[in-house]
């Protein structure tokens, strides 16, 4: 293992506080200038059904996490034991996850037996968390019964992790104080009280502590800690975006939340509408009317959209950008859970052919950069466009640097201007062009009047069922996306990370990227390797991917779902077979050791399909 | 922006209709190209946004701006372009199916909003242009020429619906008496909030029912008309006191028991007005800026993200 | 030309009934014994746009249309010379369709001169015909002015037409007399007179007639006239279906009305809802309760039910089945139009990976087998199936030998049976089985309760987000879908039309199909040719479908799109490129003399496209 | 069939909940276990159908038939069972997002057809597994703990929505007064209609507005409870003569304002009730089978097309 670097993992009922520790902990170590990556995992549930929370940490690049842990907290046995008795929900717990010699840390009340650790290797951290709560409580001049304030476990823990990586007590206190704004500012200081009371209480009782620390760096880097929804909202607020409509759905809503905290110190129109056919058409309606129009979901509500993207593109209307963050499926599925389900149905999401863009970011910061661009195109292009995330990209923290946004322009695509171009009764909003993409007016604008339909329609906008201009308004309209094949430049479309030739060539998109990319050092112990990451579903990188592919000596793809959708896109697109591909369909994300065991799994049996899965 | 004054003439375009000869849309499209000339609506400022069906064509025929979008879904772009644009007058028009079948939902959640637009619905009682089919207005017991059998289910009372929902001006308007439409829809369209004219609309082609001699009760002994105007009789449907919610429900309630009103003696006419905040008020509350620019106005595109990338630190 | 065989057209404004007209004719011949072919064409438009109706009928096989017309009925201007100054409805009529010497039939009160049809070839019959028609109301009995029955004007052309033909007047009078029924009944006997008084009209005035005619076979055998819609609707019956929701929707309404017309006397539930998403919800709803449920939809409505679709797949509905009719798209495109731009959508109609099978007959023979299958399959595998039509072979008439129900069998698949089965506490309605088909109970059924879910669940049917029972689960479902591989067929997934071996390899799918085949004779002249109708697109028929096209020697596909779903679909499933298609997709369908035109053009030019129109 | 008697324990099943302590929705759940346990329903013929939420997840707790569907597409779904088997006991239930936002359209039409089958909404004002924003109940200038601002547009009144839309049963129940919800329920599936029971629901975890204190009046003067029993009132929601269209409309008219009553004074209770024609009798008019067979029940597995095909000769 790297110097430095832990992995720290909690474990609790939901609702018992768990994310605001491991996220106020992964911020401090961002802060302290360590790379970062952190995810949740939870069930479909408010209160009570086990969650965990992990937090990797340390020197060194960290775009994933591991399976391992060394040091873990329990606020209950199921995140030691699991629970093997109860076939609902069956799992034997993340005691098993524990290196040797890692840490535990777990409520001394939970009354556990030491053998019923069943190891010896552990170093037990038994605390009084009740009484710690009290103590603390006491120290901010407050008297209290523990009882009353059990939410305040996350502290105690959080103090005591603190110790024990001998990390840096008042960064983490800093960000407690931070973290308590409005109604519950009073409660700050509390807090503050409380994690150092269980910090001092663990240096005093457990001076030995465990083997494996943090250090914050001397003179940290200027990096942010950001995750998907974040990175997609900013992009979002870069790009100008005027309007977003949203229907509450997981892992989707987080990101509208932010805008819509934000909406008066940005200026942006965020509306929560009553289901996902309104979010999808209002969206429309404000792109049709001019704003930079947007709206994010995840499958249930795109499966609600489909009508009006396709209304969108007959219509050429700059936009929407569609968000979608996958989930698992299918159906309501796995709705907590992350999967890559939904490229196909991103692809053809509704009737008949029609135009749009679709791009996957691999992290949150190309979320970042992919969905500001996204609305270039929008506007170029005169489609939707949609970016296609998913519930592992979206909650997961990872730290980068500080977004650089010089190279960042706004370009609004070809408009009406009553100053140059026909106007009144001669304006044709969907003028037949070389480029396919015709000057559009918005309402309010004089001159530039036109009435628009879902129907096929003639360069005025008129229903028109002929047939020279139907075939000329398929070509126009098809032009564009063409052109936007031909402008958008390749580093959008995909990159070959590693060396540009390899003894194997890993293919992925999306959310796997961290886990491959932390993978390569120790596969590449063995063979060379490389990895083609996909961006740009469509339209499809063809020449490139085939290029690359057809001289890769041996290809394997790795892919969040059953079915191999991208495996499935390339051969589709390119005529080219990935004759192996790695497959994680239950709903968890690939960790950088599954990515290393699976890809050995592969070359040595040479499996079609290797499936993944950690119990 | 000088005061330009406009005709009718100003809202045509050439485009040739293709409703059927006869048809009440005719009238409903005169009734708004009028209306628009009577408020002196500068034709660019008004977006005109249809849904599917015969109705959802007549953006075509008005010269404004015009977007014939999705069937059921109109309400919910007409939202979104008033969101965007607030500036615009925003008129949302089609079908009873569009209206109170697949766009029930949208219906029922606009009304709540108040946002300012006016909404147009073309009640013919009938799935016009999937051939005549019983649309949700059908009564019970009803069948036109074009059904095998009775309908069976009940159909919907707009005006009830409306008044449920939130609508803050309701009224039900018929197609050939278009004088009095002009007047329901130039209103509409000055009421602050969400308002509703329902228009009764005579469908030659299929519904044999209730066409315009019905509705002149051609058919009646004495041979008077089926339909009376609501404020011949007195009628107010004002809420003079918008902050008082007895007054509110007292004109709910006046208003539900002569929306049940039919048969030989159906009232057109507004059945209810309140005037209160719409949503574009409250939302320039939250967002000040919105009170005087629109949306699409505003400059957005050297948005400074920086401290939210600090919030991240 | 094959003797005794006549192409006939018809033109005029919708609602002028010439819809009737050509419809007494096509079965007319039908009961003759001759082979029919009849298609219309017309806008999204309840009355005046134009439109027209064509009759192919005679001797040998025919299953398309041809473009050149032997006889053309002209009730306005525009049938004969289109719209050329307006550019809203911009297109040039059918005189240019007409062969040489062929007959023009039109209403003298046009007041063509016969400069105007700019051609000295044509056989021209002015009729007066408002005047037959008040001769006719006379020989009824009837004194009426023309213009109040101005609809019978549909029946003038039907008499001159037999006239002209010199086809059988008895027959097509009799069949004038069965088609008003009910509230019209006392229009038949007017409408006889009519035809009549055409009839010896033409015959008088006309003695020379035209050289193209039809006669009856002298021992019609028992065929049937028969477009898809009414196949389906029948299959539907024949296969059991108990409930059928729809939402009226161009062009599958018919399908419904059909059905609803027939509820009472075959005891089937047929229902109007109030959209798409309630017509697939409660299909699965009844489905669920037990009954073979079906609906049936064109591509705005498919869109609206794809996370009804993904709903009942990972609940194992056993069905529904849906009929997707496809129109010209995107969006509301072209309603009334043709296309098959839905194929890629329907085998991805929503997020996540689900089991579904998509199964695209070629002709109405076709639909009516696989509606029937369709709901053995559903019971089978327990999952939605989708049966893909388009509005050309739903609304296209053709002759059928009486269909051969014989071989039918009723296969419900496996029930929960309280006697044999674990009930109650103990039965699992998910169990995991090797086939992945668990037996199933329907509510009412004692013993058989659960509890089901759109959620990942356990055997029980109970949320359940662990990881083995969810691999465990996705496992058991796609096993079923390979069952279906397995045991659906050859002849329901593909038919390789022709000799086994040849020089060129068609490949479509669909209705094209019948145009191919009556191309295949000519095309056959000077090369050998072969054509692979592809039927099952999901599970698709991935060996035979490879093995055939790696052994042709020179294959083109021919799609009703844009963009060659198949050729796209082929090349995903099995690797093989097709390397040339031809494609129409101006909303109208393709005739023999297209298939015989554009092959030889693609074989000529290798053009990798080939696009169709006609103007 | 033997008569056989059940107790609430009939309905459990061994499922641990997964709500929070606490929820609302136990009351919900105990009312309609018991509910059916004094209607001695047999398990096996009754089925659940839910949509999407925390309410969504009722029918894995009670041991009949059960089927957790979509957002907002229960009635749908139920209505397609009750069709195909009438002779199952139909109930619908979910949140109050599932029914009045996402499901509004379904709701309305639902309302409409006079289907036999009840439906519980869970009301507890916010979007509970989606982490408490506002649901459509939640009245303007209303703010619950999780949202970021004041709700702006007006909460819907799921009585006068029923009422508009045809339900021929319209209540309102407390979660947490379990002895009379279970009167209203059972008289509810009782109803040959569309009945709605609208059930006030707690929330503990997302709605820190209307508690159980807040209902029992803790924080009022005098203590007393805000919520009454209408019954208690002399009120009579029953139309006496179906026939007579005044007093329909006069009912309605009732209901409707006693439905605006709020604030301190909130009823609950039955508003409406009307007995009519349901529209299983009005099937089985046009198909007489239906009178003594549920559609499932029918053999059509050996029908004979054969006079279709001769329709085609
Ligand atoms: C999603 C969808 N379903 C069905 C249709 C078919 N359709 C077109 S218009 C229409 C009904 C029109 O009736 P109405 O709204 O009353 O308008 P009218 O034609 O009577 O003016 C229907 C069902 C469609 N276009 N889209
Ligand atoms: C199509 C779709 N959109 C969004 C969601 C996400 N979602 C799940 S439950 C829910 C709201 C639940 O609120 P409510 O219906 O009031 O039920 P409650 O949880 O309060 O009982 C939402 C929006 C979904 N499952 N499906
Ligand atoms: S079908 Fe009816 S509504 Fe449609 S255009 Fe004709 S008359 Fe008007
Ligand atoms: S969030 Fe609210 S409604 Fe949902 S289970 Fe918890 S308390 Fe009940
Ligand atoms: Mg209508
Ligand atoms: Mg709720």
């Amino acid at each position: 293992m790297v110097a430095n670097q832990v992995s720290w993992m909690v474990g609790g009922p939901q609702g018992s506080g768990i994310n605001a520790a491991a996220e106020i902990l992964a911020k401090a170590c961002s802060r302290g200038g360590l790379a970062v990556f952190s995810n949740i995992e939870y069930h479909s549930n408010i209160i009570g059904k086990h969650s965990f929370y992990r937090v990797r940490a340390g020197d060194g690049e960290i775009r994933s996490h591991v399976d391992e842990v060394h040091l873990l907290v329990a606020l209950d046995k199921e995140t030691l034991l699991g629970k093997k008795a109860d076939p609902q929900v069956h799992h034997i717990g993340h005691l098993h996850q524990v290196v040797p010699q890692g840490g535990v840390i777990y409520d001394a009340a939970l009354d556990m037996g030491t053998e019923e650790f069943g190891r010896g290797d552990l170093r037990l951290f038994p605390l009084p968390f009740l009484d710690l709560i009290e103590a603390g409580l006491r120290a901010g001049g407050k008297e209290g019964s523990g009882t009353q304030y059990q939410i305040m476990k996350n502290t105690v823990l959080l103090g005591a992790t603190v110790a024990l990586l001998d990390y840096d007590l008042g960064m983490v206190t800093t960000i407690i104080g931070e973290s308590f704004t409005g109604r519950k500012a009073h409660l700050a200081h509390l807090n503050v009280e409380v994690a150092r009371v269980a910090y001092a209480y663990v240096k005093e009782h457990f001076p030995a502590g465990i083997d494996f620390h943090l250090r914050a760096k001397a003179d940290p880097p200027k990096q942010i800690l950001i995750r998907g929804v974040v990175a997609a909202a900013i992009g979002k607020l870069k790009a100008g975006c005027g309007f977003q409509s949203y229907y509450p759905i997981t892992p989707a809503t987080d990101e509208s939340f932010y805008l819509e905290a934000r909406q008066a110190d940005y200026d942006i129109t965020v509306f929560q509408c009553e289901d996902e056919i309104s979010s999808i058409n209002m969206a429309v309606g404000a792109a049709y009317a001019g704003a930079r129009s947007a709206t994010s979901t995840s499958g249930p509500g795109l499966a609600l959209m489909g009508e009006g993207l396709g209304f969108a593109s007959i219509t050429e209307t700059a936009g929407p950008v569609v968000c979608l963050y996958q989930r698992g499926g299918p159906s309501t599925g796995l709705p907590t859970r992350t999967e890559q389900g939904d490229l196909h149905f991103a692809l053809h999401p509704a009737h008949g052919e029609f135009e749009h863009i679709v791009v996957a970011p691999g992290d949150a910061v190309e979320c970042f950069y992919a969905t500001f661009e996204a609305f270039n195109w929008a506007d170029r292009y005169q489609m939707p466009v949609i970016v296609l995330q998913d519930k592992f990209v979206a909650n997961s923290y990872r730290t980068a640097p500080w977004f650089d946004t010089s190279g960042l322009t706004i370009d609004r695509g070809a408009r009406f201007d009553p100053q140059t171009d026909a106007g009144g009764e001669a304006y044709r909003r969907y003028r037949f062009t070389a480029s396919g993409v015709s000057p559009r007016s918005r309402p309010g604008q004089p001159g530039g009047m036109y009435r628009g339909t879902s129907d096929e329609h003639d360069p005025f906008g008129h229903i028109h069922e002929g047939i020279e201009n139907r075939m000329s308004m398929v070509h126009k309209r098809r032009r564009k996306l063409a052109l936007a094949a031909q402008e958008i430049p390749d580093e959008m479309k995909f990159q070959l990370h590693g060396p540009p030739v390899a003894d194997v060539t890993l293919v992925s998109w999306g959310s796997p990227k961290g886990a491959i990319l932390d993978a390569m050092a120790e596969l590449s112990r063995h063979r060379s390797v490389n990895f083609l990451q996909v961006r740009l579903m469509r339209p499809f990188p063809v020449d490139a991917v085939a290029r690359i592919l057809r001289e890769a000596k041996r290809s394997i793809a790795i892919e969040g779902n059953f079915s191999g959708q991208l495996t499935n896109l390339i051969r589709e697109q390119t005529g080219v077979t990935v004759p192996q591909r790695i497959v994680r369909f239950d709903g968890r994300p690939f960790s950088q050791g599954d990515i290393v065991e699976s890809v050995e799994k592969a070359l040595a049996t040479g499996d079609p399909v290797v499936e993944l899965s950690h119990i | 922006m000088t005061a330009q004054t406009y005709t009718a003439k100003d809202y045509k375009t050439d485009v040739a209709s293709d409703w059927c000869p006869g048809c009440g849309d005719f009238g409903i499209l005169r009734s708004v190209q009028r209306a628009l000339a009577e408020l002196h609506l500068p034709p660019h400022e008004v977006a005109i946004i249809s849904g599917i069906g015969c109705s959802g064509k007549t953006p075509h025929y008005i010269g404004t701006y015009g977007l014939h979008t999705l069937h059921g879904r109109v309400l919910t772009v007409a939202t979104g372009v008033k969101l965007a644009n607030h500036k615009l007058t925003v008129l949302a028009l089609g079908g009873d199916g569009d209206a109170y079948g697949i766009g029930a939902g949208y219906f029922v959640n606009a009304g709540r909003r108040n946002l300012n637009l006016t909404y147009i619905v073309f009640d013919n009682e009938v799935y016009g242009l999937t051939k005549g089919q019983a649309s949700p207005t059908l009564d019970k017991g009803m069948r036109t020429k074009s059904m095998p059998d009775e309908a069976i289910v009940e159909g919907i009372n707009p005006i009830a619906l409306a008044l449920s929902t939130g609508y803050t001006f309701i009224a039900r308007g018929y197609a050939l008496d278009v004088k009095h439409l002009v007047g329901l829809i130039t209103r509409a369209i000055q009421h602050p909030g969400s308002a509703l004219v329902d228009v009764l609309q005579t469908c030659p082609t299929y519904n044999n029912l209730h066409t315009r001699d019905w509705y002149a009760g051609k058919d009646r002994s004495g041979g008077q008309p089926r339909l009376y105007h609501l404020e011949d009789t007195g009628y107010d449907p004002l809420v003079h006191n918008p902050d008082d919610p007895d007054e509110v429900v007292a004109k709910k309630v006046q208003a539900l028991a002569r929306s049940y009103e039919g048969g030989d003696h159906i009232p057109i006419g507004i059945f209810y007005q309140l005037e209160t905040t719409t949503l574009e008020e409250q939302l320039a509350r939250r967002r000040p800026s919105l009170q005087t620019l629109a949306q699409v106005e505003m400059d957005v595109y050297d948005r400074d993200v920086s401290p939210l990338f600090e919030q991240l630190l």
